[in-house]
Formats: structure tokens, C-alpha cells, sequence
């Protein structure tokens, strides 16, 4: 039997597989059972309600999707009317993704969503939709350790902070968020992108740029997971591009204490059990009696030179 | 089934990899592909779909599955069928689907088509692959003892598709062709005051094409004849949980974004905006 | 006929279509005509002599590849003994890259390089696998202005900086290349990232983290560039991911005036050709005279709705 | 051709897309490949290779080219060769390949074999698919009218591959294993200081086998027997280009990289440190 439960941003978890912001809503419950996930994680919330961006919203690429989803959202009420009593059905924890367009409105959203169901708080501070040029808090540390700041005096639950991959530092970004009193990074959102229809000559989403999502952007954040594990302590939640339980064990690997999957879940509703599934099998085979002993474990100093295997196993 | 429309505990939309039975052409540019499949599958209802994952072909690696309306499916002969247009690298790779290769498809999804007990007469308007989607609610009226006049639109009338399936299935079929005018927005007009007329227009039902949903949009305020459109939009998730594949929609005198996915893809009649 | 000839960066190119630095050598001439590329670009060269990294220097990734290579260099007598003499057999200009460790070294390798044989010095201050946390002067504006400067000061030749992607702003940093006196900007190099061996637990590439490249940078790059192209009035040179003709042309259609193509000579080292010769194809069948004329010819404005094509045309 | 290694204006190598001749299994985990080929590939010499651009299959979609040696390559018979380990989606994908298929192919790649105008006996030593490289050596060496003892190494007897091939091509065969022990270094060691002893080594040819090379080594220093090894190493270009290939070379007191695909794959048995 393997241990799958993680301690992880303040939340014990059952297991170490969530779902990933905007990624996941309600009807996924047609397909799957919730009470195996690890923990919910809902699309951002913001206070005022938004329409989000024009369509085309997505467009495919090379291993990859592009989104122009905006954050179009349904406000407060019907978070506290519709959303919060659907997933108290569950027994996993929800985690809120929250946005606003300032520090007081981070702050004070967050004191409002602090309530009985709501295990923890995700800050999206950078989500690189809304602004065609993808500015985002979590783009410098100054801004990351300020907005954390006033988000940490404003509720007493465990706060993730959603960072973005769009920056020259994350590691720096990250030690801000851990500084200003954060209990876990979620690394990260999607890397700011677009793609042309030779066509027409126009871009391929209605907003022009968006975010790439998808196996095509794993390798660039499976590193800032890495150079994020070895400049703070708090936990580190690796999100992008897992498709497979063999790209969870890369990112525990790398640091990560779980991990959340988003556009998996388009391709195979049921990635999110499968993933959760196959980690098991995997911990099984390699006897690691708990799936937090994956995290941290890669082996550094060069990794071995490939061995001439098609030569014979004696060669 | 609470206001968010997902009932805890049962799963009726599932992920499978089923079985070709058959991919034949019906002409150069549509083929029609049967699956063999089970429940949840096969209780596909009228104006629902499946999302598809194609296979990777020389047209390219589709990484996104891809939207297809159910077309026919039988619970007793455990099939599903589409009817689709050979277009980009998706439908070019379901294409090359051979008799007993696996398609991996999830579904059904989506909120379908609904026949009110009092009408007695409808009248389904459809074009293109837009038939596809308008077919099997034909078949439904027609089993449920309600009239059907299926004006079948096409560019020429040779390329009309699917009119003896909706013969057999007792439809009274009207085939307009852009090449000798009749699908002009006027002929299809008079056609439908006509039938409005005789009694035999209980409700409009339309799928393909902006022109026609505009035009029974406007018959159906003006002789209070209501009814219902498929849409369709570029999707990711096919779940409701994207919103990849809004479309604009009227809500009193707002203008509010819904899912084709989740909310649709078939809605009334009046509601959506022009797109 | 279509013009095929471009101004970029101080130079007339016969054709947009060059190589990128370090997967382009003599090797190649085994296989295509060197005379009908637009220009030569070399490995970057280094004044010391060096090994590189450590193997394995390569793996593979979903649409994509890593590389480790480092800048392993023959120095600068190898250059004037051996590369350049063999070049000069060829009609195309020569474009020199070069790195070195600090604003000197750039300066007088320069000044070294700006010889008869040489067109144009591309500075690679991106490279991102030298050291570890991939750090590079591109990383900011200020370095690479204050490189740049020395580097003008230094030689007379048409000078490129060839920027790295691993920054939050680069049209911030492509603003300091054209001030410093740059006649344009390379966008840009690998995309700092790793992936992980899940049966040996180590990282597939010796020097842990690498390069990314190849179809799978694509849409990143690609905005990269727009943004780039809305900054700054000198040539922009597309490179990230070209694998085909109508990767270039949305290259082209955001705003660069040149491409480099680099890993896609790996997977068809007839690449640099079937996109130069479906470049010309493109033009003549869309009837544009002159390549020239693609260069930000993007219309903005949100694109079209995917029209119901499947119902027809008249639909 | 100048120190450069490249002759301006003739084309030595060539990307095609060839049709598959044949491709059957030797035995569960090796495969030979037969393909119609023209020159230049059909000129491939023994040691070089071809960079191969295997298809996406189940196993998954190769990104970079699989380097494979050539087994065979025959102007007359317009055909290539190759003998390969089913390893990972690239050889698995090559596995799929079926007559008719086409296979995108580089080549012929790299510095082959030599053979010195003074040898009369040369000694090839090889395991697994390290004979698929030493092969087509063996053969040229016997048109040569040079007499050849092929030593071929696998963890059991019925493992043993190409000894046929080797017979047929009139060289010596001696077929040594690990089961058995024959396959040891020592008895190995032995089995060279005999034919050096009786006149029977004027050379040494290996692949595939670390410690066959160090063996080789050890011996040609002492009995002052010059050789030559195959390597290989993780290629992307194939070409030179890229510098992926690198491995670590003697050269006088200094260690340098030298590139497989290029300055390789065949080098001076006494240059490569271990690996
Ligand atoms: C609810 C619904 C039901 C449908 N039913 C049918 C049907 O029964 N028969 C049929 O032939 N087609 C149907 N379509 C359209 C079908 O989904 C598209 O033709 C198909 O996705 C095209 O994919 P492609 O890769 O071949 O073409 P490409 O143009 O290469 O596709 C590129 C991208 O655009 C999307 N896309 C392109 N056209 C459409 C479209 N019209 N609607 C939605 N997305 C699109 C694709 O999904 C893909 O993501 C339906 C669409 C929807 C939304
Ligand atoms: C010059 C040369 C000649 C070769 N000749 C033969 C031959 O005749 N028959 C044969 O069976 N094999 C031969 N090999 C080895 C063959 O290239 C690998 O077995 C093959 O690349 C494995 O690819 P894969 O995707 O099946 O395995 P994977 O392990 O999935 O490959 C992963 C990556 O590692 C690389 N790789 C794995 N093993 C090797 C290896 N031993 N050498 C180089 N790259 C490797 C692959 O190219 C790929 O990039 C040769 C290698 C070289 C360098
Ligand atoms: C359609 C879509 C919508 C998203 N919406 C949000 C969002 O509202 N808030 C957020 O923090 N991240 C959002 N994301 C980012 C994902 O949560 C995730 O960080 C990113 O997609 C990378 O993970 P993946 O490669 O597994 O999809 C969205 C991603 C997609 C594809
Ligand atoms: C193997 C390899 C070696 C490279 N070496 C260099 C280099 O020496 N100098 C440099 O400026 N860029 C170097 N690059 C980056 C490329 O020039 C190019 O910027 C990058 O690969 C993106 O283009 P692509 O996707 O077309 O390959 C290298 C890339 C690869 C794959
Ligand atoms: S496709 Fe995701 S919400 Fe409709
Ligand atoms: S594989 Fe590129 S240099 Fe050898």
C-alpha cells in the first residue's frame, strides 16, 4: 500500500493530483468521481462580473493549445449561491482561485472568500490574459511581495500564490511570495504566446495573444519548478503540461510536493484519475512506500551518459 | 439534477475507445462513419454530440478533439454513426479510420433538441452538414407521431445529402439548391409562410447556416411560431469548463456570452445573436 | 517573379532565409546549395578555446528538443585558418556570431572579427547554457545596453543582438540594442528548460538544464517578436521553431524581415530551401511582389469567427 | 575536398524518402530492414550510417532522426540495408514499417572503415548490434581477399546473429557467450594472442562492446596491432553541425571531444577513453 497524502501550502491532501484553475468546472462530475481528487481547484473568481475576451478564444499548436479565455466571471454571489454548495457534495478541499485588478481588491476578495468550505486560497496573480501586453503582479518581485503582503493580513487560510512563467526570475518571484508570508507557489500559469492564420493574415485568437497550455511548454516549467524548489521552502505545486503520471514523478522530482493538471483534462477527461492511478502504480514499482519521497529525489551532478543498450546488457 | 445541471453520482458521459464498424465517403467532400458502442454512447439524444479524438494522419497531429453531432444511435444495435465533412487535419484524420480501428470518443454531450407534446407539425431547416445534426430529431418526431417537412439546402441539388434518409424516416422533403435559385432567402421564406399558412409549421428547427436561423428568426416572432437552432464554435473541453466556445446571446437587453458545450449546442430559436 | 530580396540590419540579403547559429557548418554543403541562402550564420565563436558540456547534450521533448551544448569553441585562429577561407568560396555574406564573458571580451573579439569575409557581427549575449542558472546579458536592458554600446564603439560592421527569450520584457531589452546603436535584433534564442529520466531519476541533459527549441517555442517566440516589432523601427530577424514556409510568413506577417532556421535542418536538412522556395510559392500565389511587403502585414483587430464552413459556403 | 572535409559542388549525401523492401523479425527483439535506394546511397561504405527519420507509431512520435549503421548497401541491387534493435519509439516505429511504406532516410553519413593495403588477416569483434556495423566490413575485406576471424559476441549461443552471414562472406567464425563463459575477457584475450601468435591479426576491428574495446586496446598496444572501433553517441544533426555527438578523445597528453556523426563514427582503435 502506498502512502499518496501530502502535506502541502498548509492543506494535507489525500493525494498529491488536483485540477488546474480554469481547467476544471462542475461538469466534470459527469465523467469522473471527484471524491478521488486530491483537492478542487476552481476557475478564478473576481468580484466584478466580466465577459471575458472575444472569440476565437483557443487555437492548437505544435503539442500545445493557445487560450484567450479572459477571466469572464459570474462574481461573488454566484460563487457563494451556485459554486461553493455544488462542491461541499465532495469531500476533497477547495481551493479558491481569486484575481483583482489591485492589491485592495486582491485584499479584500480574499477576506470575503474566507469562509467555512473554502480550505484555501490561490492568488492568480498572474493570469497574462487580461492585459493584451501580458503584464501580471507576479511579473516582478516588488509587486508579488506587495500584493502577497496585503492578501496575508487579509485571511487566516493557507495562501497559494499562482505564479506566472512569463518573468526573468521566477526563483526571485517565488522567495518574494514565501517572504510576504505565502504557504505554497503554484508553478505556474501559461507562457504568454500567439500564432498567425496565413490565411487571413490575422491572429488566430480574437485578443491576438494568449496563453499556451499543453505538453509543449513542460520542459521550460518542469525548470522553474526546479529553480523555484532550491530557492524557497514553502511547497511547490508544478502545473504544466502533465499528461502522464511519469510527467507528475518529473515534477516531484524537480521539487514539487503535487501537482495540478489543466489541459490534459481536455484531451482525456479522465487524465486527472489516470495520472492519480498510475503514480500509485509507479511508487509501487519503485517501492516508495509514500508518494512524498518522489519530491526532491532527482539525482544531480550529470546524469548518466545512455549506455549502449541496443549492444547487450553485458556490452 | 441541481441548478448546475450535474447529478453526484452518476456519470452519464463516459470516455471510450470503440470499434469502427464502417468509413465510407457518401460523396467527394462528407463521409458517414458507424461506431459500434454502449451506454452511456448510445443514448445519445437528437442535437447532442460526441467529442472525437482524431487520429494523427498525414494531414497532422490534431491535438484538440473535435466537436461531431450524433447523427444515429441505437441502443438495440449498439451503434452511433456520424455524418462529416472532410475539412482540416481533425475530420481528414478520422478520414483514414479503417472497419475495426478504435476511436476514442466521450461523450454524449450537450443539451439536445425538445419536442413539446402539442405540436403536431415541425418543419426542420438544414444545410450542409447542418443535416447531419437534424436528421435523427426528424426520425424522433416522426416515431413520436409528429409531421415532418425537412427543406434540405445545398449549393447544387445533387449535393443535397441525407434526403432519403429523411424520406424513409416519412419526412415530406423540400430540396433547395443554390444553382436554380430556390434556396434564395425569399423561395425558402415563401416555403415556410406556406407551410405556416396550412397549419404545418408547430415549431422551426435549424442547424448550418446563419442565413436560414435569421430568417426563421424572424417568421417565428412575426407568426409566433417558435423553435430551435444547433450552433456550433470552436471547442476545447466539450465539458462547460473552458469557455473556449461562447457565442453571444440575447438576455433581455443584455447581450450575455453562453457554452455551446454546456449551455447548448441547441438553443431557442430567438436567442442567439447573428454570428 | 517574385523580389525576394530583403534590407535587414544594415545588410541586402538575396533572400530572408539564413540559418540559425550553432545548427548550421560545412556539413550541410554535403547535402544543399550554400549559394542560395539569403546569408550565413556561424556558430558562435569564443576567443578562448572550450570544451562545452557535459554529454548527454541532447533530448528530445513533446515538438521540440533540448540542447546542452554550451559554446564548445575552436577560438579565434580556427576561424580566420579555417572558416572563414571556406565560406569565402560562397556568394552569401557571412555573419559572425560571437559571445564572450564580459563587455571586453565582446568589444575586442569584435574588433578582431570585423574583417574583409565578414558582413555583419551577430552578439550572441543570450546564450542561455553557459552557466547554470542560464543567466545572460540579454536578461535586461541595462546589460545588453551596456554591452551593446562597447560593441558599437568596437567595429564598424553591421552589428545584431541576438536576444534571449528568458526575460520578462523583451521589447524592453530589444529598445536598449536599438539605442545602443544595434541595426537589429535576432528573437531570439532557447528557451531555458529540462526534462528528467524517470528510471534513473536523473536529468536527461549532463549539464541539467538546456535549450529548448523547435516547433514546440513556436508561439512563444512568434509573440515575441510582435512585441518586438511594436518597440523598435530596426530589423527584427524571426527565429524560434520555422519548419515550414508558413512558419515564416506568420514570422514575416508580425513584423521580422528576415528568419533563422534552426532545428529544423536536424529533422529535413532541406529545410532552409523547401522554406525559401515556399516563401517564393507563397507570394506568387497570394501576389505579393516582394517578400518584403509580408513585414507586418498582420490585421489586427481581433480576427474573424471561424466561419460554419462545414455547412457550406454559402452557409 | 579541403581540411574542412566538404568538396564545394558535389553532393555526397542526400535526404530521400524510399520505399520499404522488406522488414522482418531475426529474432524477438532484432529486426532487418531491406529498402530501394539510389545512389548516393546506395555508395554507403562499411561503418557509415544513415540518419533515420522514423514514423510516430503507438510507441510514441520520434521528434529527432535515429542513426542507423548500414548492414548492406548494393548499387546493383539498388538496395540499403539495416539490422536494428527494437529500444524505444524510434526503433519501434521503424518496426511498424511494411513493404511499400516509405522510410525518410539521410545519408550515407560519417568516416567508414580502412582497410590498409599490407593486411592479410584481420580480426572483427563484435556484440549485438555491433555486428550489424562490422557486417558489411567482413564482406568487403573477403572481395579484398583479406582473410577475416569474426569474433561474435551475445549472452547466449542462439543469440549469436549474422554468423551465416559472416560464414557465407568466407570469414572464420568463432561464436563466443556468456552463458557458456567463452565470452569472458580472458577467454576472449586468449583467443586474440593465438591468432596474433600465428600471423592472424594484422589488425583489430570492433563495435558495440566497451569492454571488447578496451580489451582491443590493451592487446594492440602490446602486440603493437593497429585497429579500429565504431562508436556511438546520441546524435540530433548527423552532419557536424550541432555538437550533440561529442566523446572524449586521447589526443597526444590532452583529452578532446571529437564528433561521432562527423569525425566518426570509425576511429583509431586507440584514440576513444572508455565510455
Ligand atoms: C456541436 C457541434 C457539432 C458538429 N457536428 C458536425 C457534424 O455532424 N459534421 C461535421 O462535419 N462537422 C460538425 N461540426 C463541425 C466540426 O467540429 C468541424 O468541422 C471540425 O472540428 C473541423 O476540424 P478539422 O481539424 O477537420 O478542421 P480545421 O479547420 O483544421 O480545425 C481547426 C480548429 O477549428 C475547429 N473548428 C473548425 N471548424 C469548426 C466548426 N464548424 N465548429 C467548431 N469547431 C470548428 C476545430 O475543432 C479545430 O479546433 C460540429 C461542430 C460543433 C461545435
Ligand atoms: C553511428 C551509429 C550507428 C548505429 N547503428 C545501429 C544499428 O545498426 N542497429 C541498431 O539497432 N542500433 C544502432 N545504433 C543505435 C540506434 O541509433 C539507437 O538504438 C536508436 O537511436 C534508439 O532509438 P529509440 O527511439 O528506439 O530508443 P530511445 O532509447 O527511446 O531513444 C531515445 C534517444 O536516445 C538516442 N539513443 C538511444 N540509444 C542510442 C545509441 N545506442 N546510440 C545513439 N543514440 C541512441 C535516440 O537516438 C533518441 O534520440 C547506432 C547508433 C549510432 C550512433
Ligand atoms: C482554457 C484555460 C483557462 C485557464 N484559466 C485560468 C484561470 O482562470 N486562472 C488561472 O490561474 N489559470 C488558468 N489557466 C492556466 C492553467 O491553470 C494552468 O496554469 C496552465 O494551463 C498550465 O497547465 P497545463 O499545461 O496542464 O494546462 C487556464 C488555462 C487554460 C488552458
Ligand atoms: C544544438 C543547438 C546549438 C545552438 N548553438 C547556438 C549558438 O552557438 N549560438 C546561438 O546564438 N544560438 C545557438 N542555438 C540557438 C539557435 O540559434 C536558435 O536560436 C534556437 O534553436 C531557436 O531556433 P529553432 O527553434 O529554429 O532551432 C543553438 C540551438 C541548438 C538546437
Ligand atoms: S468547450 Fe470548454 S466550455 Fe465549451
Ligand atoms: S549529431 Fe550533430 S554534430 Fe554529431
Amino acid at each position: 500500500m502506498v502512502d499518496l497524502a501530502v502535506e502541502i501550502g498548509g492543506l494535507r491532501l489525500a493525494n498529491p493530483v488536483m485540477p488546474a484553475s480554469g481547467t476544471f468546472a462542475e461538469g466534470l462530475a459527469r465523467i469522473i468521481d471527484f471524491n478521488r481528487l486530491g483537492a478542487f481547484v476552481i476557475k478564478t473568481v473576481t468580484r466584478e462580473l466580466r465577459a471575458g475576451n472575444p472569440t476565437p478564444r483557443v487555437a492548437e499548436t505544435a503539442g500545445g493549445m493557445l487560450n484567450s479565455i479572459g477571466i469572464p466571471s459570474k462574481g461573488v454571489d454566484y460563487f457563494f449561491k451556485e459554486t461553493l454548495p455544488f462542491y461541499r457534495q465532495f469531500t476533497p478541499p477547495l481551493i479558491a482561485s481569486l484575481s483583482a485588478p489591485t492589491a485592495d481588491g486582491f485584499a479584500s476578495l480574499a477576506a470575503e472568500l474566507s469562509v467555512p468550505g473554502v480550505a484555501a486560497i490561490e492568488a492568480n496573480i498572474s493570469c497574462p490574459n487580461l492585459e493584451e501586453d501580458g503584464r501580471a503582479f507576479a511579473m516582478t518581485a516588488h509587486s508579488t511581495e506587495a500584493v502577497m503582503k496585503r492578501l496575508r493580513a487579509a485571511t487566516k487560510l493557507p495562501l497559494w500564490a499562482k505564479l506566472t512563467p512569463n518573468t526573468g526570475d521566477i526563483a526571485d518571484v517565488a522567495r518574494a511570495a514565501e517572504a510576504a508570508g505565502g504557504d505554497a507557489v503554484v508553478v505556474a500559469n501559461t507562457i504568454l504566446a500567439m500564432s498567425i492564420d496565413v490565411d487571413t493574415f490575422r491572429p488566430t485568437l480574437g485578443s491576438v495573444t494568449g496563453g499556451l497550455s499543453g505538453p509543449a511548454i513542460k520542459p521550460v516549467i518542469l525548470r522553474q519548478v526546479y529553480q523555484c524548489a532550491r530557492a524557497v521552502k514553502i511547497g511547490i505545486v508544478g502545473c504544466g503540461g502533465i499528461a502522464t503520471a511519469e510527467d507528475a514523478v518529473q515534477y516531484l522530482l524537480a521539487g514539487a510536493r503535487a501537482v495540478q493538471i489543466g489541459t490534459a483534462t481536455f484531451v482525456h477527461p479522465n487524465s486527472l484519475i489516470n495520472v492519480l492511478d498510475g503514480l500509485e502504480r509507479f511508487c509501487g514499482k519503485r517501492g516508495f512506500g509514500r508518494v512524498g519521497d518522489l519530491t526532491g529525489a532527482l539525482i544531480r551532478g550529470g546524469a548518466d551518459e545512455t549506455d549502449v543498450e541496443w549492444a547487450g546488457a553485458a556490452g | 439534477m441541481d441548478a448546475i445541471g450535474v447529478t453526484v453520482g452518476s456519470f452519464p458521459v463516459a470516455e471510450r475507445a470503440v470499434p469502427v464498424v464502417s468509413n465510407r465517403a457518401v460523396n467527394p467532400e462528407y463521409m458517414h462513419l458507424v461506431v459500434a458502442a454502449e451506454p452511456p454512447a448510445t443514448n445519445a439524444r437528437p442535437g447532442q454530440f460526441f467529442h472525437l479524438l482524431c487520429p494523427v494522419s498525414i494531414a497532422g497531429a490534431p491535438f484538440l478533439r473535435r466537436p461531431m453531432s450524433v447523427y444515429a444511435a441505437d441502443p438495440e444495435r449498439g451503434q452511433v454513426e456520424f455524418l462529416y465533412k472532410l475539412t482540416g487535419a481533425g475530420t481528414r484524420g478520422l478520414g483514414a479510420l479503417k472497419p475495426g480501428d478504435r476511436l476514442d470518443m466521450v461523450g454524449p454531450l450537450g443539451k439536445g433538441f425538445t419536442l413539446e407534446p402539442g405540436w403536431r407539425h415541425i418543419v426542420v431547416l438544414g444545410r450542409g452538414v447542418g443535416l447531419a445534426t437534424l436528421a435523427p430529431l426528424a426520425m424522433l418526431a416522426r416515431r413520436a407521431g409528429v409531421d415532418v417537412t425537412a427543406i434540405l439546402s445545398a449549393r447544387r441539388p445533387n449535393l443535397v445529402m441525407s434526403a432519403d434518409l429523411f424520406r424513409e424516416g416519412g419526412a415530406n422533403v423540400v430540396a433547395v439548391a443554390d444553382s436554380d435559385g430556390t434556396s434564395a432567402i425569399a423561395a425558402v421564406e415563401k416555403l415556410l409562410r406556406d407551410l405556416a399558412a396550412a397549419g404545418k409549421a408547430d415549431a422551426f428547427f435549424t442547424c448550418g447556416s446563419n442565413r436560414l436561423m435569421l430568417l426563421t428568426q424572424r417568421l417565428g416572432r412575426e407568426l409566433r411560431i417558435p423553435g430551435q437552432v444547433a450552433l456550433e464554435q470552436q471547442m476545447a473541453c466539450g465539458l462547460g469548463m473552458c469557455f473556449c466556445c461562447v457565442r453571444e446571446f440575447r438576455a433581455g437587453s443584455e447581450v450575455e456570452h453562453r457554452r455551446v458545450c454546456w449551455d447548448g449546442p441547441v438553443f431557442d430559436l430567438q436567442e442567439p445573436l447573428s454570428w
